[in-house]
């Protein structure tokens, strides 16, 4: 499908078409930060404070208020979602493909390359996620790439799993064996006939992922582990300030909204994708 | 089926094996010396190097590990460094609040999962069914500090319906289990959803109605049924993210379980007690993978147990 | 008011209590728990600096200054109902000198005689102490020490019970015998302990009350909200940042708020064999770049700026030293001629919990203002104080959250470890690897001056010394913080007494209830 | 049997359907599926709903059940039963008559039951919910029924799972659980379409019986024209969601009004009517196989429980010329599909298969893909056989792209015209997805993908078995010419008689993975040696009046032989007679 069709396919939903624009907004504003900022959002203004030191509410200077340094949230959360974009979409997205590469090798090869996989995936199950993702940020000196890495590293564990298994139901279909009683080679049955039965799932898990990778990665910040201050990141607006959430609640509304709005869109527009990707579904229902 | 287990318990074992040596080898090389923590700022060298020596931290890490492990094989998982006590009295002392905790937050995030997507996957295509994926969204979304400690202001604090944490009786178990089910449970609401839209066109629903059966026992006793079959490995799966909000909650609760040992052992860099848990929790996520493998050919007659 | 027996409290904490073991805890949270369980041979008045005689009747010291003689209350007995002897003062201060107790205050008993020989894991005795009798027993120093009264009145010179200790064994720490106001009748882990009343005690009347639980594993903004109530007698954690401006401003607040005064300095170590740090000049820039009445309103105000190492309660505090200015133009002047008019980067480690990163962060954009670039690592507890133990880890260290706090009210306990040449040593906690050993001999010479008429001139030398140090600004001197607890409407006692100076963080032994 | 078959014209109906139209979609997208639709059943009446797939015949059966999709619409008609219009009726009322008063049995067998739960307990459900009886007398209530349906050993049944059982006997159970509050209406969707002549005609027979017993009133959905003689007592047939003819069965076999109605009954085929043919001369062998044996392994019973397998083909030979037709008939689980399976080396097999002179066994990469060019298979089931989320284009395709066969323009040409000879000449069938199509439409894709390549061989298994006869005829007619044309070689695997006697110049008859008999056409089908083929050809429905099975033939049951061996198992070698030249006959031991 010619990629113009397909958008104008998805935007037939009136809110897939708002979270298209929520994204690609998102998109825009982390990358022209340094232009449609209002502030420099590592200033800590003298005024962005009050004499006790207190943040201040959104006003008209500080249009979504200040954090407790006296910065602007704004800025700061313009700032943020490259942050929040590099560990949501990217780190993600690469937790996403090792996950289905496993499990798709695993359930696909079987053999021992899949019992060995497998194994493999089943002890880093065991393994608590935030431990691995503490120990392994705090031997490798934190910065946003290596925190990316390892959420990546921590998180294709479950998507492993679950993409394995629908691996296996999947070719063992009919349809499969089918294929290559016409001489097609694994490869080609693998990417022309199993990947697309397993685009769904993967999906989900890639638009559910975010708002817990973004979570994850201000966990980190929050153990010393994350990304270092003063870069903001959504997710380490909310925890640096979490405890205030009843005397300024501000500081974790406005970074909480747009990760949960980021992270919904990304869904509306996954489910639409697939919905427009999945000729299967058509008529239905 | 015997032999499965087995089998099964062997993968178990290796699996705990290597979690042990990772965890281990982790914290090997995290820079922070355990024996300077001990010995405390007054300390001379020589009392540092004393106290390495008797934690047995000057040996080469393999032989380390060697003794740790010869020690677990015994029950000794060594001791605190902060609390300078067992770290398995530690744990002992912690499991049951937390197993406590963790079936009734996972049962209720089944109980509201299920009943989420239920609904969904019945009313799907309406605006109830949107509002509800959406808060499935929200709730996996939410970071765990702020809803646990929102839920306790609304319903502890302002409404009074709740005791404001605490440890003993049913209804202090009830807030934070709640929260742990509310939040965990989009997963399932998600998952439950898609394959009750997919049992909902099957063919045996369109036989069981035609027996003349109500709408309900349709739903609860040919739909859920096979609905809630992929639900079950993703219990399973879950478990161990489960593991990562109860750590939060249980400090926001005050409840008296290992995520609040792990969180301040974390937090102090108190190794023997973050290996402790981590073995404790790795026993706990392969049981459950377990029982969650053992429990699919039990709801689905026709999966056996040696194919997969 | 009179004070009032009886009546049982509730105090919470988040962290469970680590061990109530007089020879290993060395934390605020348990700190003033093993005073109410345990006896030194000295103390200090409640609520107050001054050392008094605890265990001890009375003492003498040689005329060389070295050894001294103390003369031990009879009648008191342990919790166990045994009666204190001599015998166990010297038990209790060989098990904290012994390597195997892995004390973390054996250091401090490096003045007694025989403790090397103890350290090296030689002999088990400790040479210097000699029991006389059963009521007395002679401590003999290698040289004369003007702090070992305050060692004496350290918890790690609490005298234990050597049966008790034998058959607990390492798990003394969670079965506590000793001589205190209180004694622990329950310890749930992870839950609560309890401490009830000594009857025996032998301090007359003392302890007030009854019983504390301490409740532990509670958060300390829940512990505040249970305290609202009156579910909760004292919130063990002191105000979370976050709650500190509503209590301070709401009036029905205000009234359960203690305020006082600590033996704290907040500082900001500069490594001087770190280059650029290693040059004068720019460790003098740094320390005129940061504004200090910009923290401490980042702070919500608890605390007060400070200009040099010394807290302003501590003797030898000189209160005419007016310290560095706060002075940006000159900072940037001082770099210049220092060879850095473009500035340059560094790094500055941190404690990861709030709001140290947040205080890290204002003087990062500080030093930013006159051209360096500090890269902030924000950290756990035990790697900050990894890297700062390192000599070439850690060019800056801000010390929040793991600052020194005095163990004892003598400026000597400031110089050693964290100034002095024996703390910039692999591991040690002098931070800046600052080692000036000309000072170090003024110390050492201050700390031999142990007649009573040489206080004030000791004191004075102390003085100097600190300001000498500020000279070579190896520290940024940011603030001395004032400590905040919240107690129950129906507690009563003295305020002093919850914000004890060295019964940290309250003193359980004297407060009592309405 | 026949006093009760008397049709009571004069008697109330049961039922009686008036001017009922059923839609999907709204406005322009309006699709009527049936449209004014007439019809009454009495009691102990058979009226049998034939015509093409697609023509509406399940919906309005639906329609009586209360039970269509949310999607369809009724914009008219009622349905009267016993006086009131069961559409106006509410859901609860509804309830209570399904399931009592009126049965439904369904199309598919092997997906209405629920797999989760035993039959016992699926059959009690109904029990308890209609209150018949309670707790033992609930259970033996179940027990009786299941020994009605003629279901051996009742007790230990309701303990099984549904994938537990045979499709047979799957089909079975739901009679017995339609049946079990003795309805007045019992509604029956195809119920032997997907069973082999034996068990059809049994479970026809069944029916019959039940019907007699209880004075149940049937409506028989099909569309074998062999089983509407067979059961009917009234006829409604429908084209396109329209009634061509609603008649006696009598007038519409003999003097049908409707021309489609006569087309219809033109295109049956009709065993033992097929004309004569010349029996060619065959050219080369094109696939010989020797000794084939298939077994799939099975799950132990327990730990020290010896290995099992499951004996699917055993050793079985036969060989295929150039331009021939080889047909495989057989009871279900015979071994049918797995032999040809085995010819696709899509299981691990034992013997030898020689194509086109090459050893297949163990074959790999390019002479493998090399092989796959001249053997096709056409499988059993379409809709699992096809990629669905493939349109007709690229599934067609598919063959051509893997073996690099001609330009996109090319290929593209070729798909048409693979498809307009299958009988799909619709412009919009390339871009459709296979759920779009009815069954019928399905086979006939993978026939055309089968096609594709110009193979030498085509498997074919089960083809034409979910067509109706026009169409049937229509695609056995274009394998006959393609047969012709490209001097192919068939093996083609069916379980009816009638189309195999037509298409097939040798036929082998299969019974528990062996061959029981093989020979030419006429020698097999006219001069049956085996008791077995004799059985199988007995039971076959002829499309005709007045020539009813005998039900000696049916009720027999089929010997059932246990095809689960200990692993490794040597079973006894067959031997075969030689009546005649080219006609072996398996000799019983
Ligand atoms: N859910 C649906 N949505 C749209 N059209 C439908 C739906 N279900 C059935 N149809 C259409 O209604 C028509 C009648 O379907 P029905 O199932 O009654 O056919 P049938 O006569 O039973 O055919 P067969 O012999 O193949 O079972 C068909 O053309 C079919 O495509
Ligand atoms: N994958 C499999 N694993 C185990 N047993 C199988 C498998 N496939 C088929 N069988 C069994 O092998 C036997 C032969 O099956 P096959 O599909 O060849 O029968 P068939 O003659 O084609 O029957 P039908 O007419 O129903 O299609 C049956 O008993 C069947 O249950
Ligand atoms: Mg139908
Ligand atoms: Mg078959």
């Amino acid at each position: 499908m010619a990629f113009p069709t397909l958008i104008r396919n998805l935007c037939r939903h009136k809110s897939v078409a708002v979270s298209l624009v929520v994204i690609v907004t998102v998109v825009c504003l982390a990358v022209l930060a340094p232009w449609v900022a209002p502030h420099d959002p590592n200033m800590q203004y003298f005024e962005g404070l009050t004499m006790e030191g207190a943040p201040l509410p959104p006003n008209e200077k500080f249009l979504l208020g200040t954090d407790l340094l006296g910065r602007d949230l704004l800025s700061r959360l313009i700032y943020g979602a490259q942050t929040s974009l590099i560990i949501g979409v990217v780190a993600n997205g690469i937790a996403i493909l090792i996950g289905t590469l496993v499990g798709v090798c695993a359930g696909f090869i079987r053999g021992w390359t899949g019992a060995v996989l497998m194994r493999l995936t089943d002890l880093m199950m065991a393994f608590p996620a935030l431990l691995l993702a503490i120990a392994l940020a705090a031997i490798l000196q934190p910065s946003i790439w290596i925190v990316a890495l390892v959420i990546a590293m921590v998180n294709w564990v479950q998507v492993a799993r679950v993409i394995y298994s629908e691996t296996i139901a999947i070719a063992s279909r009919e349809f499969i064996a089918v294929e290559r009683t016409l001489g097609a080679s694994s490869l080609r049955i693998l990417f022309s006939h199993l990947l697309p039965h397993l685009l769904p799932t993967i999906l989900v898990w890639a638009t559910l992922g975010i708002s817990t990778t973004v979570l994850l990665e201000a966990t980190l910040s929050f153990l010393g582990v994350g990304v270092q201050p003063p870069t903001p990141s959504w997710g380490n607006i909310i925890f640096e300030s979490q405890t205030y959430f009843t005397s300024a609640v501000w500081l974790v509304l406005f970074p909480g909204l747009a990760i949960v709005l980021l992270a919904l869109s990304f869904n509306l527009v996954g489910d639409a994708l697939r919905d427009e990707l999945d000729p299967s579904l058509k008529g239905r229902e | 089926m015997p032999m499965y287990i087995l089998r099964r318990l062997g993968y178990a074992i290796l699996i705990l094996l290597g979690v042990s040596f990772i965890t281990y080898l982790l914290l090997y090389m995290i820079p922070a010396d355990p024996a300077r923590q001990l010995a405390g700022r007054s300390a001379t060298a020589e009392t540092v190097a004393n106290i390495r020596a008797q934690l047995g931290l000057d040996l080469p890490f393999y032989q380390q590990y060697f003794n740790y492990l010869t020690n677990l094989l015994q029950g000794d998982l060594g001791r605190s460094y902060i609390q300078r006590t067992e770290v398995s009295t530690l744990i002992m002392s912690r499991i049951r609040p937390t197993m406590e905790l963790m079936a009734w937050g996972i049962s209720f995030e089944l109980i509201i999962g299920v009943s989420l997507g239920m609904l969904a996957a019945l009313k799907r295509n309406t605006a109830i069914d949107r509002f509800l994926m959406a808060l499935s969204f929200v709730g996996v979304s939410s970071p765990h500090f702020i809803a646990s400690m929102l839920f306790l202001y609304l319903f502890a604090v302002n409404l009074d319906w709740f005791p404001l944490g605490g440890y003993g009786e049913f209804q202090h178990v009830l807030l934070p289990a709640l929260t742990l089910g509310l939040l965990g449970s989009g997963w399932y609401s998600r998952m439950v959803r898609s394959s009750m839209i997919e049992v909902l066109q099957q063919d045996y629903i369109r036989t069981a109605r035609a027996k003349g059966l109500t709408r309900a026992r349709v739903l609860f006793r040919h739909v859920l049924p096979n609905a809630i079959i992929p639900v079950i490995p993703m219990i399973g799966i879950d478990i161990g993210i489960f593991i990562g909000g109860l750590v939060v909650v249980e400090s926001v609760f005050g409840w008296p379980g290992l995520g609040q040992l792990a969180w301040q052992a974390i937090q102090r860099v108190d190794i023997p007690v973050i290996v402790g848990v981590t073995m404790v929790s790795a026993v706990a996520i392969v049981i459950a993978n377990l029982i969650a493998d053992l429990l699919v050919p039990l709801a689905d007659p026709r999966i056996a147990l040696d194919k997969s | 008011a009179e004070p009032k027996p009886g009546g049982d409290i509730i105090v919470t904490y988040q962290n469970d209590v680590a061990t109530l073991d007089p020879a290993i805890g060395y934390d605020w949270q348990n700190w003033s728990m093993i005073k109410s369980l345990f006896d030194g041979l000295m103390d200090y008045n409640p609520g107050t600096t001054e050392l008094v005689l605890d265990l001890a009747q009375s003492y003498e010291l040689s005329d060389d200054g070295k050894t001294y003689t103390f003369k031990l209350r009879e009648g008191v007995e342990f919790h166990n109902g045994r009666e204190m002897k001599a015998s166990d003062v010297k038990y209790s201060l060989e098990r904290t000198a012994n390597p195997e107790t892995q004390s973390p205050g054996a250091g401090f008993f490096s003045p007694i005689l025989g403790y090397d020989a103890v350290s090296a894991g030689d002999t088990d005795e400790l040479a210097g102490v000699t029991v006389i009798d059963d009521y007395t027993v002679a401590i003999e120093l290698t040289a004369p020490n003007a702090t070992f009264l305050h060692v004496m009145g350290l918890n790690f010179a609490s005298i234990v019970p050597r049966e008790a200790v034998e058959e607990y064994g390492k798990d003394f720490g969670k079965n506590p015998v000793g001589t205190g106001a209180y004694e622990l009748t329950d310890w749930t882990l992870g839950r609560h302990l309890i401490f009830s009343k000594n009857p025996d005690y032998f301090k007359p009347g003392v302890p007030y009350i009854d019983s504390i639980t301490f409740e532990v594993g509670q958060e300390p903004m829940v512990a505040l909200q249970r305290l609202e109530r009156g579910d909760v007698d004292i919130a063990g954690d002191g105000i979370p940042p976050a709650k500190f401006l509503q209590f301070k401003n709401e009036p029905q607040f205000e009234s359960l708020m203690v305020v006082g005064d600590q033996l704290h300095t907040g500082y900001l170590t500069l490594n001087v064999t770190i280059p650029p740090l290693d040059n004068l000049k720019v460790r003098q820039a740094i320390n005129m770049a940061i504004n200090k009445d910009r923290i401490v309103r980042i702070i919500n105000g608890r605390a007060t700026p400070a200009n040099q190492p010394l807290p302003p309660a501590m003797p030898g505090y000189d209160k005419n030293y007016e310290g560095y200015p706060f002075d940006p133009e000159q900072a940037k002047a001082l770099l210049t001629e220092a060879g850095y008019g473009d500035g340059f980067e560094t790094e500055l480690f941190v404690m990861n919990t709030d709001p140290q990163p947040r205080i890290a962060q204002a003087m990062q954009q500080d030093l930013l203002n006159i051209g360096i670039k500090a890269e902030i690592r924000s950290l756990a507890q035990a790697n900050v104080i990894a890297a700062g133990g390192a000599q070439d880890q850690a060019p800056m260290v801000w010390s929040g959250g793991m600052a020194w706090i005095a163990d004892f009210p003598d400026p000597a306990n400031f110089w050693g470890p964290i100034l002095g040449c024996e703390g910039a040593v692999p591991g040690g906690w002098n931070w800046a690897w600052y080692c000036n050993e000309e000072l170090d001999a003024m110390g050492d010479k201050a700390d031999a001056m142990v007649a009573e008429d040489q206080q004030e001139e000791r004191a004075a030398l102390w003085g100097k010394i600190f300001t000498d140090a500020m000279a070579d600004a190896p520290w940024v001197p940011i603030f001395n913080e004032q400590r905040f607890t919240v107690r129950s409407e129906r507690m009563a006692g003295d305020e002093s007494l919850y914000v004890d100076p060295v019964h940290v963080p309250v003193n359980y032994d004297y407060i009592w209830v309405k | 049997m026949s006093a009760t078959k008397e049709v009571t014209g004069t008697a109330r109906p049961l039922i009686s359907v008036e001017k009922l139209s059923i839609e999907f979609g709204q406005g322009p997208d309006c699709k009527r599926v049936v449209d004014n639709l007439s019809f009454t059943l009495s009691r102990s009446e058979t009226l049998c709903i034939a015509g093409e797939s697609g023509s509406g015949k399940s919906l309005s059966a639906l329609a009586i059940m209360g039970l269509l999709p949310k999607m369809a619409r009724v914009p008219e008609g009622v349905i009267l039963f016993n006086d009131k219009d069961l559409l106006s009726q509410s859901e609860r009322h509804l309830q209570n008559l399904r399931g009592k008063e009126i049965g439904m049995i369904f199309q598919e067998p092997m997906t209405s039951l629920n797999p989760t739960m035993r039959i016992g307990d699926q059959m009690l459900e109904t029990v308890r919910r209609h209150r018949l009886a309670t707790g033992g007398g609930a259970q033996q209530h179940i027990r009786n029924m299941l020994d009605a349906v003629k279901i051996p050993r009742a007790n230990d049944r309701v303990k099984q799972y549904p994938h537990e059982l045979s499709g047979g006997l799957r089909q079975r159970v739901m009679i017995a659980m339609a049946m079990l509050c003795k309805p007045q209406v019992l509604i029956a969707d195809e119920p032997t379409t997907a069973l082999d002549v034996t068990i059809q005609a049994q479970i026809l027979d069944l029916v019959r019986e039940l019907q007699s017993e209880f004075g149940t009133a049937v409506l028989l959905i099909t569309h074998d024209m062999g089983v509407v003689a067979e059961m009917a007592d009234k006829v409604v047939v429908m084209n396109q969601g329209v009634v061509e003819e609603t008649a006696d069965i009598r007038k519409i076999f003999t003097n049908p009004d409707a021309a489609y109605t006569r087309k219809l009954l033109a295109a049956v085929p009709r065993l033992g009517t097929a004309p004569a043919r010349p029996h060619p001369v065959f050219g080369e062998p094109v696939l010989e196989v020797r000794n084939l044996r298939v077994r799939y392994p099975m799950r132990r019973q327990g730990l020290f429980a010896p290995a099992r397998e499951l004996i699917a083909v055993e050793d079985i030979s036969f060989t295929l010329h150039q331009g021939e037709t080889l047909g495989i008939v057989g009871e279900s689980g015979c071994g049918k599909s797995t032999t040809g399976r085995a010819l696709m080396n899509m299981v691990d097999f034992e013997g030898e298969i020689r194509i086109l002179d090459t050893d297949i066994q163990g074959l790999k990469g390019a002479a493998l893909k090399k092989q796959r060019q001249d053997i096709q298979m056409v499988f059993q089931d379409p809709y699992a056989a096809l990629n669905p989320r493939k349109n007709i284009a690229e599934l067609v395709a598919e063959p051509l792209l893997i073996h690099g066969r001609g330009t996109p323009a090319e290929r593209h040409s070729r798909v048409k015209e693979l498809l307009a000879q299958v009988g799909l000449p619709d412009a919009d069938t390339m871009t459709r997805y296979p759920h779009q199509f009815s069954g019928g439409q399905r086979q006939r894709i993978c026939i055309a993908r089968a096609l594709a390549l110009n193979p030498r061989i085509i498997v074919a298994d089960e083809p034409v078995s979910a067509l109706d006869v026009s169409v049937q005829a229509q695609v056995l007619d274009l394998l006959e010419q393609l047969q012709q044309e490209y001097e192919l070689s068939y093996l083609f695997i069916s379980h009816d008689m009638a189309v195999v006697e037509r298409l097939c110049h040798r036929v082998a008859v299969m019974f528990a993975g062996r061959i029981l008999e093989i020979g030419s056409r006429e020698q097999v089908l006219n001069n049956p040696c085996h008791a077995y083929t004799k059985r199988l050809l007995a039971a076959v429905p002829i499309p005709a009046l007045d020539s009813k099975l005998a039900p000696a033939v049916m009720s027999k049951d089929t010997e059932t032989v246990d095809l689960i061996k200990p692993r490794g198992a040597v079973l006894q070698p067959i031997r075969y007679d030689q009546p005649e030249a080219g006609h072996f006959v398996a000799v019983a031991v």
